[in-house]
């Protein structure tokens, strides 16, 4: 084979780990990308209940039984969707006791919005959540096990790891039903309407306070999918939501703040530089490409790539 | 009449202060000798903990044991004392760990400590000042490379395992297969461990072995997927793979992909470093099959001799296996015993130069650090040579060197 | 330059705070408390530092991480690689660190918002990348048994905690001379509001690239402090996310935008993190942690705005404070050149999407009159002012003011031309007394800080505020005050054209007469006056010509008494049918 | 139906509205005239419930409004139109008019009220696939009225629905008014600073001041009161 067969290979081999990685990426993105739009909320504790999927996840597998009942392959995946409606609810209360009362109608008129409070409360709730989670969780590595995650189908030269895979298919689906959701239900559109204009939005009616809650504890839920759909390919420790914080802010920033739409490509396009640039770069420098791939968009688009200009930020 | 009931409590009250006063400050005469302190600094909070909690558990097993079987003798029978101290999850949380035990705790006599090297290096700043003797299992050649005079180093250095490793295994693979392997590959993460080990290699190591080094690739940790890494030794194909990641979350990512790739269970043979790779957990997330046939390098396991200890070991918390991490923190505890039954002293700088003279050629301490324990003048181990460990059948056990090997070593036929 | 009543208050509590910190060190026997302490300071630096771009300016980094980063590898490297002593270490990374700034701060001002923030993300974490990939994993400074002094390595560790202080005094020095001086009420006027910054002659980019090269130096000192009192570093421990959180944190919680805050929030959360992890760390893992989150939540929730303002408006209420200092004197009366015109506009066009905001509007305004613009809302009256002082570019036309074409300049270089301008909506700066907020409007006017307070206490007077509402803060005052705060902070530049948008809107009949009486007061000094309202009677009163607009487009110009009996206006104001019925009454 | 009476409302310090007393009766037109700044808009929103009042009553259809939360008070049956518009700028003319059918009433007669709104606006019609934030001022007007009358509403409360608007569009905006309210029986609520068109539409006006009524009456006593002309001319 010429070498330009072989990097064409590596190429495409590259490109679809990149779109595989990329689109459990892209729903962690949407989680955190709903909870700006509708709330304009910089959630530092994402990361966190991205980490709380994964042990709900593993959880539900394994003691919950799913793993049992459902077999190695559908168990995985069960387990990483039911993660969602219980990060939901944890979700749900700590807006209710915590989150609410400095965001919201709750902070109009403080300085900058509340905007300092909402900061350094997200950080003190992902103390909590990471110390917490070791205490509960302990310090062992876990993973939702499954052969999924080392097995592969082949696509001629092409391997496609069958965990990853699956991942981005439900990935994807979770995104669509959640894009649905937003688009056809009566309650997605009166969050839509909330994040565009909170007093008209009370205007028709809308709880808007309600709507908040249920954009971040949803933010939450389907963070913590993408993270109970990794824990399949990934082990994870209680403090693991640092790795990812991060990277969820690139795609969702990448993507626009406050387009949700914006939100998922962002992370399809993290995942993307991620592992494209390996064909070019030292390997290690992957991270720093996402990085400087992420401020020449910011740079040149300073709205990102689907946010409108007229945001308010 | 009121008065004089105040008078009273006032005047018991001050009797009591000044008694309560006097317990704080100066101590109180007993017949039972003073608790001899020693320290444990490592991480037991951060994404560490787990290596931090193995070497509690196997300080307090060493501990049990020397308080069980009558103290330190030449203190009359004193009972040794732990002090643990939380080295977290940054250099800084390291130090001043060290720094508060130290104050805390000013007659501490050593410890072990802190598993991550760059922790190590921030809280031997700070006993070498104070001039308490501070053991550690950690590879990084520059701890001993300060000219410090209060670190004593139970591990081979990274610089010292890359020297040795290469041509044991070269023998191994030799003496099995019958051929040498021309051709090897590195994925390592860019961890202070990881370089160190690789660097002598890279200059030099593998060209007078007459290897040829066809992979090469670093890595930043966490990984978030090994495809584009394991592409690579997919299409060069080494005969000989040296994986050097250092946290479980990666070794799995590698080791499922090279499974999924087609490359694992033997296919080519993987050698690895370091003590997570043997741990318990990473056979929990992976399984025994893809561990099959793994071999790695450590400074410490469970070798011949030591069945008794591991067992009590076993017995005791429940581990399936000890590990690097627990042995060492054990063996560091009668270290300490030993160096304080020669100083007959509770003070941390006679215990230093008890430690400097010690050498142990058998007892638990010696058990522990299989080739005996005697420090070098930098503080390193005399004869701190690596032990080999492979996965076979869902247990890692030693298969080098020869005397201490468990079980004999198996070299994977290489498929075509 | 004559300089300003030194800050007596704040530099005896700096005096205070090293005293008590001095006292307190020399107390402690214990090395492990020494050591805090050295924290404390180290990391209150690098709060003040943050402050100063963050707290100050509004422009809120969560990178600062990258700043101290380069500080500490600077000193280490240097001192490892080239035998230099931290000694001079430290000034090479704040000169790295101030350099880093001005390079992360030329392409980032163009981003706003979270935007910029979470752009500022991305520098220490790309560095933390690079660096590993150097090879500098773990870097240990060498100890040195000879001379360690020379090298900052002292047998005693309270020198570190000495300098650290030292380190935090000349921090708060700055963040004190950044605070009372023209550098930080820009800042403050650009966090509060960067256009209102920008209509008052504040050049945006010049406050704040300098507020960035500052905190970067003294984040990068800190850092290089760091370095010596930790003997190592990695590049988690000085580019990671923990350290610009720290940074955030201690101010956050402290209070943002004052001198105080990162000292407060530092003195109490680097102790109470220490003491929960060396209490509880090793008995049950973890629990450090949430007892300090939890303690974060808790607090915050009591005092959303950081500890100091919480206390201070709990306790330290401060008393208005009578400014004593004497005003300006008036200016030389310039005698208005008869129909000069001072400002001439032809057919100034502008669009937005479809909509002709304005369209084709020709003016002159003469110098010394009181020119007023009357129309309905959405009449393109505020839109027309945008056009004049520079917030928008005309689609077409020319603007000129006294001959010189200002079409596409930049407003605060407007506003140096001699155009202020007030705005519809109030932009008082709250936590400033009105004296602060007034004097903000004279810095155009004058290089001298002094000079310009004197000027600011001048357009007071003028405007009928009295000395006693001079000294209180902008937050607690009523709607009159307001409108004459922002009257006199737009006089206070003495310009040549004064711009009032709206200024009468919302205030009752005395009020309002006193507001008109404080306008014809500035135009007797010589001011020309442009003014926009859409309601008439307070104007034919006060113009000495009336301009009217309708839907963009000029329908009537010439004396009050003249235009408001003109058909169109009638229509515009009343409507067509209003004037069809009226006609029909007449008939 | 709405009965407000002696109402405060401040900010700060300052006193945006100063015991106004204000009734609609059902199916009634009532206009609120008054110069920028005299607390039109405060005035609403006080009745919406996203200021809340120092003093006063208000009461609507039975219920103490003040004792409901904001949030419910659409439902009771009343539209409000918001200043300025404020429609949903990234959500299609259909989904602003669904949204505004919100309410109870407003689902159960989704049907009827578009058939009404589209028939009313036929440009909404065409545009109805549009986003809100494209729209021209008065087709965004439109939407606004629109999205308010899909609600199905017993109280139209209109807040400034001519402002930026050109003349003829604004005459149309009116017209639709009027006919809104003499057709389908809506109590109409309007604020205006175009004094002209709103007492000419209304059964019953006030003139609102620096946070005071100063004047009112019913329609024809108002557009006789030469005190109005006055007023807002200064003639």
């Amino acid at each position: 084979m010429g070498a330009v067969e072989l990097f064409a290979i590596d190429f495409f081999q590259a490109l679809i780990t990149g779109l595989l990685v990329g689109g459990t990426y892209a729903l962690m993105c949407v989680g955190l990308g709903m909870i700006f739009g509708v709330m304009r909320v910089v959630n530092f504790a994402q990361g966190d209940f991205f980490m709380l999927g994964m042990y709900a996840a593993y959880y539900v597998a394994t003691a919950l039984g799913v793993m049992a009942v459902l077999g190695p392959y559908v168990g995985p995946v069960v387990a990483g969707l039911l993660a969602g409606p219980i990060v939901f609810a944890v979700g749900w209360l700590l807006h209710r006791f915590l989150v609410g009362r400095v965001t919201g109608v709750a902070a109009v008129g403080a300085e900058g919005d509340g905007h300092y409070a909402q900061i350094i409360l997200t950080l003190g709730i992902a103390l909590v959540l990471q110390n917490g989670g070791l205490i509960l969780f302990g310090s062992l590595p876990l993973s939702v096990p499954t052969p999924m995650s080392r097995e592969s189908w082949e696509l001629g030269e092409f391997l496609i790891n069958q965990a990853r895979a699956v991942s981005f298919a439900v990935a994807i689906v979770v995104a669509l039903l959640l894009y649905l959701f937003l688009k056809r239900t009566t309650l997605g559109k009166s969050m839509r309407a909330a994040a565009d204009n909170a007093e008209a939005a009370l205007y028709m009616g809308i709880d808007v306070d309600r709507c908040h809650r249920t954009a971040f504890a949803l933010g939450c839920g389907v963070t913590a999918i993408a993270g109970g759909l990794i824990a399949s390919s990934q082990s994870f420790q209680p403090y693991i939501g640092f790795d990812f914080v991060i990277t969820m802010y690139a795609g969702v920033v990448l993507g626009g703040l406050g387009s949700i739409l914006g939100a998922f490509w962002g992370g399809m396009t993290i995942g993307l530089v991620q592992q494209m640039s390996t064909l070019v770069l030292p390997f290690q420098l992957q991270n720093t490409a996402i990085f400087v791939v992420f401020l020449l968009i910011v740079f040149f688009r300073p709205h990102g790539m689907f946010g409108r200009s007229a945001e308010r930020t | 009449m009121l008065v004089r009931v105040g008078l009273r409590n006032v005047l018991t009250a001050l009797a009591v202060a000044a008694v309560m006063a006097s317990t704080f400050t100066a101590p109180p005469v007993a017949a039972q000798p003073k608790d001899v302190k020693v320290a444990v600094i490592a991480p037991l909070s951060g994404p560490w903990a787990r290596q931090g909690k193995l070497m509690q558990m196997g300080a307090e097993m060493a501990i049990d044991e020397i308080n069980d079987s009558g103290g330190i003798k030449a203190l009359g029978g004193a009972r040794l004392k732990l002090i643990l101290a939380d080295a977290g999850d940054s250099a800084e949380k390291a130090k001043n760990a060290a720094q508060r035990i130290l104050a805390q705790e000013p007659d501490l006599v050593g410890g072990t400590g802190a598993w991550l090297s760059s922790f190590t290096l921030a809280v031997t700043e700070i006993t070498e000042r104070a001039g308490v003797p501070m053991l550690t299992l950690s590879y990084s050649d520059a701890i001993t490379e300060r000219g410090f005079h209060y670190v004593f180093q139970t591990s081979p250095t990274g610089g010292t395992q890359a020297k040795v490793a290469l041509p044991t295994l070269l023998q191994l693979a030799e003496k099995a297969t019958g051929k040498k392997p021309k051709t090897v590959g590195i994925i390592m993460d860019n961890t202070a461990a990881p370089v160190s080990f690789a660097k002598p290699m890279r200059e030099g190591g593998l060209q007078a072995l007459g290897l040829e080094l066809v992979v090469d690739e670093v890595f930043t940790p966490p990984l978030a997927d090994a495809t584009a890494l394991v592409q690579k030794v997919r299409r060069a194909r080494p005969e000989l793979m040296l994986l050097l990641p250092t946290n479980v979350p990666d070794d799995k990512l590698i080791l499922e992909k090279f499974n999924e790739f087609k490359l694992g269970q033997g296919r080519v043979p993987l050698i690895a470093n370091g003590a997570h790779i043997g741990s318990p957990e990473l056979l929990k997330n992976v399984g025994p099959e893809l561990l099959e046939g793994l071999m790695f390098i450590v400074a410490n396991w469970g070798v011949k001799g030591q069945e008794a200890i591991i067992e009590r070991f076993k017995k005791r918390t429940g581990e399936p296996w000890i590990t690097q991490d627990s042995m060492t923190a054990y063996g560091d505890m009668w270290i300490l015993k030993e160096a304080l039954e020669r100083a007959g002293v509770a003070d941390s700088r006679k215990v230093a130069e008890a430690m400097r003279s010690l050498d142990l050629k058998d007892g638990p301490a010696a058990l522990a650090f299989p080739g005996g324990v005697k420090f070098e003048a930098n503080g390193r181990r005399a004869g701190a040579h690596l032990v080999i460990v492979q996965w076979q059948k869902g247990q890692a056990v030693t298969v080098y060197p020869t005397e201490l090997a468990l079980a004999p070593p198996i070299w994977p036929k290489q498929q075509p | 330059m004559a300089r300003r009543r030194p800050p007596y208050r704040e530099l005896t509590a700096i005096a205070g705070i090293v005293g008590a910190f001095v006292v307190v060190l020399l107390l402690v026997d214990s090395a492990y408390y020494r050591l805090i302490l050295t924290l404390v300071v180290i990391w209150a630096t690098l709060g003040l530092a943050w402050n100063m771009l963050s707290g100050y300016g509004g422009l809120i980094s969560f990178g600062h991480a990258a700043f101290f980063g380069l500080g500490a590898y600077t000193v280490t490297l240097a001192m490892v690689k080239l035998d230099i002593t931290p000694w001079l270490g430290i000034p090479m990374g704040v000169v790295v660190g101030m350099v880093a700034g001005l390079l992360v701060g030329l392409p980032t001002f163009r981003l706003r918002g979270h935007y910029f923030g979470l752009a500022m993300l991305a520098y220490p974490l790309a560095m933390l990348y690079v660096f590993e990939w150097l090879g500098y994993q773990e870097v240990t400074l060498p100890m040195k048994r000879e001379q360690p002094a020379a090298w900052m390595q002292f047998s005693d560790p309270r020198v570190h905690a000495l300098l650290g202080l030292g380190l935090m005094v000349l921090a708060l020095l700055a963040s004190l001379a950044v605070e009372r001086s023209r550098f930080g009420r820009a800042l403050r006027a650009i966090k509060q509001n960067e256009a209102a910054a920008e209509a008052a002659g504040i050049d945006t980019w010049r406050w704040k690239m300098p507020a960035m090269v500052l905190s970067a130096g003294f984040a990068a000192a800190a850092g290089g402090l760091y370095a010596v009192v930790l003997l190592i570093v990695t590049p988690p421990t000085v580019f990671g996310v923990l350290v610009s959180a720290q940074a955030l944190i201690v101010c956050l919680f402290g209070g943002v935008g004052t001198l105080w805050g990162p000292v407060i929030g530092a003195a109490i959360l680097v102790p109470l993190a220490e003491i929960l992890h060396g209490e509880l760390g090793s008995v049950v893992p973890g629990i450090q942690g949430v007892v300090y989150g939890l303690a974060i939540i808790g607090i915050i929730l009591l005092a959303p705005e950081g500890i100091f303002w919480r206390l201070r408006d709990r306790f330290f209420a401060r008393a208005p404070e009578v400014p004593k200092l004497a005003p300006a004197p008036d200016p030389p009366v310039a005698l208005a050149r008869p129909h000069h015109e001072l400002l001439v506009l032809e057919g100034v066009s502008r669009a937005f999407g479809g909509l002709r905001a304005i369209d084709n509007v020709s003016l002159a305004v003469e110098e010394g009159t009181v020119h007023g613009i009357i129309g309905p809302n959405g009449a393109g009256k505020t839109t027309l002012f945008n056009v004049i002082n520079g917030f928008l570019q005309p689609d077409s036309g020319t603007i000129r003011f006294d001959g010189r074409d200002i079409v596409g300049l930049r407003p605060n270089r407007i506003c140096r031309a001699g155009i202020g301008r007030t705005f519809q909506i109030v932009r008082a700066f709250p936590r400033m007394t009105v004296l602060e907020n007034v004097t903000t409007g004279a810095y155009v006017a004058t290089p001298d800080d002094r000079e310009a307070e004197r000027l600011a206490l001048w357009a007071i007077d003028r405007v009928g505020l009295s000395r006693r509402e001079a000294g209180q803060m902008a937050a607690g005052l009523t709607m009159r005050q307001l409108r004459l705060l922002e009257l006199a902070r737009a006089v206070a530049a003495r310009p040549r054209l004064l711009l009032l948008d709206e200024i009468l809107a919302g205030l009752g009949h005395a009020e309002l007469e006193e507001v008109v009486e404080a306008i014809r007061r500035i135009a007797r000094g010589g001011t020309t006056v442009l003014i926009i309202e859409h309601t008439m009677h307070a104007m034919v009163r006060l113009a000495d010509r009336l301009t009217v607009l309708d839907h963009g487009a000029l329908i009537a110009d010439g004396p009050p008494a003249e235009v408001t009996r003109d058909a169109a206006v009638i229509e515009a104001y009343l409507g067509r049918k209003w004037v069809q019925r009226a006609a029909d009454r007449v008939a | 139906m709405l009965r407000i009476a002696s109402l405060d409302v401040a900010y700060g310090g300052l006193r945006a509205l100063d015991g106004v007393s204000i009734e609609v009766a059902h199916g009634q037109f009532v206009a609120v005239v008054g110069p920028n700044g005299a607390g039109k808009t405060t005035l609403f929103r006080a009745i919406s419930g996203t200021v809340t009042p120092a003093g006063g009553t208000i009461h609507y259809d039975g219920h103490d409004l003040l004792a409901v939360p904001a949030a419910r008070r659409p439902h009771l049956g009343i539209a409000h139109v918001p200043e300025g518009r404020q429609v949903f700028p990234s959500m299609t003319v259909l989904e602003n008019l669904e949204l505004g059918a919100y309410t109870e009433a407003g689902r159960a007669r989704w049907r009827e009220s578009l058939d009404l709104v589209l028939q009313l606006f036929p440009v909404l019609g065409a545009r109805r696939g549009q986003l809100a934030g494209t729209l021209s001022g008065g087709e965004q007007q439109m939407l606004a009225i629109g999205r308010g009358l899909a609600s199905a509403p017993k109280l139209l409360m209109l807040d400034e629905p001519s402002m930026g608007l050109a003349p003829a569009v604004a005459d149309t905006i009116f017209d639709r008014i009027q006919q809104i309210h003499h057709e389908h029986g809506v109590a109409v609520l309007l604020v205006e600073q175009r004094v002209a068109e709103a007492l000419e539409s209304c059964d019953r006006g006030y003139v609102l001041e620096t946070g005071r009524i100063v004047m009112q009456g019913n329609h024809d006593a108002l557009i006789a009161d030469d005190r109005v002309k006055k007023a807002y001319l200064g003639l």
